[in-house]
C-alpha cells in the first residue's frame, strides 16, 4: 500500500510544479511578449490544460464517473471558447 | 512520468464517486456557473467597452497577480496532500497540511487586502467605470470564496486533530478539499481573464 | 388527525378561502374599471380596489400559511399545540384587523383613513402592499408575534424535523422581513431601496422555503417516501432560492436610483433564481413517480403537482423574461410586470395553499380523502382555476409588450393613455379570463359541500372492473 | 465508493451558502447608501419637497400611478411629468380633475389647496432628476 501512496503524493508533486511552471510561463508571455492573436490562443489553451490538471489531478474527477470528467471539461470549453472568441474579436472590431 | 494506467487497476477504479458530500458539488456546479456566467459576460462586456478596459486593465499589478496564483496553487497543492495523509490514516499529517493550506489561505487574502486598499488609496470604487465593477465584483466575490473555503479547512483541521477522521470515514476532508479545488480552479480562470490577457 | 390541537388549523382555511373570494371579486372590479373608467368611478376609485386586491392576496396568504404551519408543526414535532386558544385569539384579531383594514379602503378615501388612523405620527402608509394604516400594522406585528410563539414553543417541546424547523424559520423570516415597513425614508430612493426588502425578500426569498417544505410535508404523508429523501431536497431548494435570491434582488434596483453596478450583479444572480422552482419540480415529479403507496386524495397531489410546474411558469419562466437589465429597461413598469406577478403569485404561493387545504381538510374533518364525486368538483376547479390564470398572465404580457413597442421601443413613442386605448382588447381577455378564474374558484368551493368520505370498497371494485 | 449526501451537509450547504451571500449583499448595500444621497440629490429635498411626498404617500398616488417604474399601471409614469408637462399643466391638470369622460379612466381630485399642489410639484420635480441609470427610455415614461 505504501508505494502506491508514495506514487500517488510524487504524481501530485509534479502537478503542482507543472502549474507552477504554467503559471510563470503565462506570465512571462504577458509580460514580454506584444499581444497577437496566436498568444491569446496560447494563453488560453495553457489555461485550459492547468485547468484540468486541477480537475482531473487535484479535485480527483479523473478516477470519477466519466460524467463528471465530461461535464467539468465542457465548462471549460464552453467558458475558454467564449473567453477566447471575445478576446479574438475585441481589437478586430475596435478598429 | 509514471502514468496511472500503469497503476494497478483495483486501486483506481474508474467509476468512484465524487470526493465528499454531494451536496457540496451542488454548491460547486452552481458557484461554477454563477462564476462563469460572469467571466463569459466580463469577455463580452470588454470587447464592446475595448477601450475602457484596455486602460484600465494595464493599471493592474500582473506580478502580484501572478504570486496570487503561486500561492493559490501551493494552498491546493497541500490540501491534495491533507487527503492523501487521511486516506493513509495519519491525522497529524492531515492537520499539519491543512494548516500549512489555511496560511497560504491567509497570505493570498492579504495580498488581496493590500490590492483592495491600493485601490481604495486611488479612489478605484465600484462605481469608477465599467471594468472595475466587473474587477472588484469579481475580487470581492473570489474573496469572500476563499475566506469561506479556509473557515471550512479550519474546522476540518480542528476535527482532524481531535481525531474525528480516520483512513476509512474521512469524507468531511474530502469535502472541503473539493470545495478548496473549486475556488482556485476560478482563480486561475479569473488571473488569465484579469490580469494576463490585453 | 393525530394530534387535537391541529383542528385549530380549520377556521385558519376558511377564513383563508372567503378572503380569496373577497380578492376575487375585487380583482374583477378593478379589472372592469380598466375596461371602463367612469362606471364605478364615484363609488370605487381604481386605487381603492388594487389595494384592496392585493392586502387580500397577502392576508389570505398569510392565513392558509399560518394554518398549514399550525397543522404541520404539532405533526412534525409529535406534541400538542403548545396553547390553542392563543391560536384561535391570534385567528380573530387578525380577521377583524384585516376586514377592518379592507373596509377602511373602500368606504373612505385614502386621505382621511390616513387623517383618521394618526399616520402623521408615524408615517408609514402609501407604499404598495404597505398601504394598511398604522394601527393595523402595529396589530399585524403583534399577530405574527403570538403566531411565532406559539408555533416555536410547540417545536421547542418536540420532534424537530426539517420540515418544521424550516417552516418555523420561514415564518419567522416573514414576520422579521415585515419590520422595514415602519422605516419610510423622505429619500424615494432609499424607500425603495429597503421596499424590496419586505416585497422580494418575502416572495423570491422566505417565501420560497413555504412551498419546499409544505411539497415536502404532502410528499413524505401521500407517497410514503422516506424522509431523509425529502430533507436533502428541501435543504438544496433552500440553498439555491437564497443563494440566488440574496443578490437577485439586484433586478429590483435597475433603475430606481441605485448604481449601475447593480444592472450586472442583479441580471446574473437573478438568473439563477429560477433554478429551486425547477428542482421543485423534479423533487415533486420523481417523488410521485417512485411512490411507495398510493393516496387516496388525488386531487391533492394534483394540486403539488400543478403547483410546481405553475411556480416554475409563473415565477421562473416569466420571471426571467423580464428580469436581465437590457429587457427590463423596456419592460420596467409595465404589464409586463403584472403578467409575472399574476402568474407567479398563483403558481408558487395560491395553489401551495390550496394543496395543503386540499389534503389537510378531508383529514381535519375526519376522513382520509374525499369522496370520487368531491374530488372530481375539485379537480374540474384546478383546471378551470389554473388556464383562467395563464389567459390573465397572457392577456397581461400581450399588453405588456404593446406598452414596449408603442411606448418606449420606438422612435416615436405615444403618450401613456393612447397606448392604454390600444390594449382595450387585451383588458377584456383579462377580465373574461378572470370571471372565468371566479368559477373555477367556485367550483373548487362546491367540492367542500358533496357530501361522502372515501369509499375504498367502491374504488377497489371499480379499479378492478377496469384493469 | 458509494455516493455520500449526507443530510447534514446539505444543512451546512444551505446555511453557508445564505450566510455568505447575505454578507456579500450587506457590502453591496452599504456602498448602495453612500452613493444614494449623492445620485438623487439627496440635498435638495426642501420641506416642500419632503411635503409633496407626504401628500403623495397619503393620497396614494402609487396606487395607480408608478414613480421610477414602481406601482400601478393604471395611469402614467410620474417620473417624467415634470420635464414632459411642466408645472404649469400639471397644476392645471390636477385641479380639473375628474374630467368625466365617458369610458376613459378617471383621476380624483384631491381637493390641495395652491401650496399643497406646490409641494407635490416640487417632489415630481426632485424625482424627475434621480439618476435611474438612464431610464425611462423617452418622455412619454
Amino acid at each position: 500500500m505504501i508505494n502506491i501512496q508514495r506514487h500517488e503524493i510524487r504524481t501530485a508533486t509534479f502537478v503542482w510544479l507543472l502549474l507552477l511552471a504554467f503559471t510563470l510561463a503565462t506570465y512571462l508571455i504577458a509580460t514580454y511578449v506584444p499581444f497577437g492573436p496566436a498568444i491569446v490562443g496560447i494563453v488560453l489553451g495553457v489555461t485550459f490544460f492547468k485547468g484540468r490538471l486541477v480537475i482531473c489531478h487535484f479535485m480527483g474527477v479523473r478516477y470519477c464517473r466519466p460524467v463528471w470528467r465530461v461535464i467539468m471539461m465542457a465548462y471549460l470549453l464552453v467558458v475558454g471558447s467564449v473567453i477566447t472568441l471575445a478576446y479574438l474579436a475585441a481589437p478586430v472590431i475596435n478598429h | 512520468m509514471l502514468s496511472s494506467e500503469d497503476m494497478p487497476r483495483q486501486v483506481k477504479s474508474r467509476h468512484a464517486a465524487l470526493p465528499g458530500d454531494f451536496a457540496i458539488w451542488i454548491f460547486i456546479f452552481a458557484e461554477l456557473a454563477m462564476f462563469g456566467v460572469f467571466f463569459m459576460v466580463f469577455a463580452i462586456t470588454r470587447t464592446l467597452d475595448y477601450r475602457v478596459f484596455e486602460a484600465s486593465q494595464r493599471t493592474l499589478d500582473r506580478s502580484l497577480g501572478a504570486i496570487d496564483t503561486a500561492v493559490l496553487i501551493t494552498g491546493s497543492y497541500a490540501v491534495v496532500r491533507a487527503v492523501y495523509a487521511i486516506r493513509r490514516g495519519v491525522a497529524r499529517a492531515c492537520t499539519r497540511w491543512l494548516a500549512v493550506a489555511i496560511g497560504l489561505g491567509g497570505t493570498f487574502l492579504f495580498l488581496k487586502m493590500y490590492e483592495f486598499h491600493q485601490d481604495a488609496l486611488q479612489g478605484i470604487t465600484l462605481s469608477t467605470n465599467t471594468f472595475y465593477m466587473f474587477y472588484l465584483s469579481l475580487m470581492f466575490l473570489h474573496f469572500m470564496h476563499v475566506l469561506m473555503a479556509m473557515i471550512i479547512l479550519g474546522v476540518v483541521a480542528w476535527k482532524a486533530h481531535a481525531g474525528y477522521y480516520s483512513a476509512i470515514d474521512h469524507a468531511g476532508v474530502e469535502t472541503a478539499a473539493s470545495f478548496w479545488h473549486m475556488v482556485d480552479l476560478i482563480w486561475i480562470i479569473l488571473f488569465i481573464l484579469v490580469y494576463v490577457l490585453h | 388527525m393525530q394530534f387535537k390541537s391541529q383542528a385549530v388549523a380549520k377556521p385558519y382555511f376558511i377564513a383563508a378561502l372567503g378572503l380569496f373570494i373577497g380578492q376575487i371579486i375585487l380583482g374583477l372590479l378593478a379589472g372592469f374599471e380598466y375596461i371602463n373608467g367612469t362606471a364605478l368611478f364615484p363609488y370605487l376609485h381604481f386605487n381603492m380596489a388594487r389595494m384592496s386586491h392585493t392586502n387580500l392576496l397577502v392576508v389570505w396568504l398569510l392565513m392558509s400559511f399560518m394554518g398549514a404551519a399550525y397543522f404541520v408543526v404539532p405533526d412534525e414535532a409529535q406534541t400538542e399545540l403548545y396553547s390553542p386558544k392563543l391560536a384561535l385569539a391570534t385567528f380573530w384579531i387578525f380577521l377583524i384587523a384585516g376586514a377592518l383594514t379592507i373596509l377602511g379602503y373602500l368606504t373612505m378615501s385614502y386621505s382621511h383613513l390616513a387623517a383618521a388612523t394618526y399616520n402623521a405620527l408615524w408615517p408609514t402608509m402609501g407604499r404598495g402592499y404597505l398601504e394598511q394604516p398604522l394601527p393595523t400594522k402595529i396589530g399585524i406585528v403583534l399577530v405574527m408575534l403570538a403566531f411565532l410563539f406559539n408555533l416555536t414553543m410547540t417545536i421547542i417541546r418536540g420532534r424537530k424535523t426539517t420540515i418544521g424547523v424550516l417552516l418555523v424559520a420561514s415564518m419567522w423570516g416573514v414576520a422579521l422581513l415585515y419590520l422595514p415597513a415602519f422605516y419610510f425614508p423622505v429619500d424615494t430612493v432609499k424607500d425603495s431601496y429597503s421596499w424590496w426588502w419586505i416585497v422580494h425578500g418575502w416572495v423570491e426569498g422566505d417565501w420560497e422555503l413555504v412551498p419546499a417544505s409544505l411539497v415536502g410535508y404532502i410528499m413524505l404523508k401521500t407517497t410514503g417516501v422516506d424522509r431523509e429523501v425529502v430533507d436533502k431536497w428541501i435543504y438544496i431548494i433552500g440553498a439555491m432560492a437564497f443563494m440566488s435570491g440574496f443578490l437577485g434582488i439586484g433586478h429590483h434596483y435597475y433603475y430606481i436610483g441605485a448604481p449601475a453596478y447593480w444592472l450586472w450583479i442583479g441580471s446574473i444572480f437573478s438568473a439563477l433564481e429560477p433554478v429551486p422552482f425547477l428542482l421543485l419540480i423534479v423533487f415533486a415529479f420523481t417523488t410521485i413517480r417512485n411512490r411507495r403507496r398510493d393516496h387516496p386524495n388525488k386531487a391533492a397531489l394534483l394540486w403539488v403537482q400543478g403547483e410546481t410546474i405553475m411556480a416554475f411558469l409563473g415565477a421562473g419562466v416569466l420571471g426571467f423574461i423580464i428580469t436581465l437589465a437590457p429587457v427590463q429597461y423596456y419592460a420596467h413598469g409595465t404589464n409586463l410586470t403584472a403578467a409575472h406577478g399574476h402568474l407567479a403569485f398563483f403558481g408558487a404561493y395560491v395553489m401551495i395553499s390550496l394543496a395543503t387545504i386540499s389534503y389537510a381538510m378531508p383529514i381535519l374533518r375526519g376522513r382520509e380523502a374525499n369522496s370520487i364525486a368531491a374530488q372530481r368538483w375539485e379537480m374540474t376547479g384546478f383546471w378551470v382555476m389554473c388556464v383562467s390564470m395563464l389567459v390573465i398572465a397572457s392577456a397581461l404580457a400581450a399588453a405588456g409588450l404593446v406598452t414596449i413597442f408603442l411606448q418606449r421601443y420606438t422612435a416615436n413613442p405615444l403618450p401613456f393613455m393612447e397606448v392604454q386605448q390600444k390594449e382595450a382588447v387585451f383588458f377584456w381577455i383579462r377580465e373574461i379570463a378572470g370571471l372565468g378564474f371566479f368559477t373555477g374558484l367556485l367550483i373548487y368551493l362546491r367540492s367542500f359541500f358533496v357530501k361522502g368520505g372515501y369509499n375504498y370498497a367502491a374504488y377497489a371494485q371499480q379499479a378492478m372492473s377496469t384493469r | 465508493m458509494q455516493t455520500i449526501f449526507t443530510k447534514a451537509m446539505a444543512r451546512n450547504v444551505f446555511l453557508g451558502g445564505a450566510g455568505f451571500f447575505l454578507i456579500a449583499y450587506l457590502a453591496l448595500s452599504y456602498d448602495t447608501w453612500q452613493q444614494i444621497p449623492k445620485r438623487d440629490h439627496a440635498n435638495l429635498i426642501t420641506p416642500a419637497v419632503a411635503e409633496g411626498k407626504y401628500l403623495v404617500d397619503t393620497n396614494d398616488c402609487m396606487g395607480c400611478h408608478t414613480i421610477n417604474g414602481e406601482g400601478a399601471y393604471y395611469a402614467p409614469e410620474l417620473d417624467v411629468s415634470y420635464k414632459t408637462y411642466g408645472p404649469a399643466f400639471i397644476r392645471a391638470w390636477m385641479m380639473s380633475q375628474p374630467t368625466g369622460a365617458p369610458g376613459r379612466r378617471q383621476m380624483p381630485n384631491f381637493h390641495f389647496t395652491q401650496d399643497q399642489l406646490t409641494d407635490v410639484i416640487a417632489y415630481l420635480q426632485w424625482v424627475g432628476n434621480i439618476n435611474t441609470n438612464g431610464w425611462p427610455p423617452n418622455k412619454q415614461g
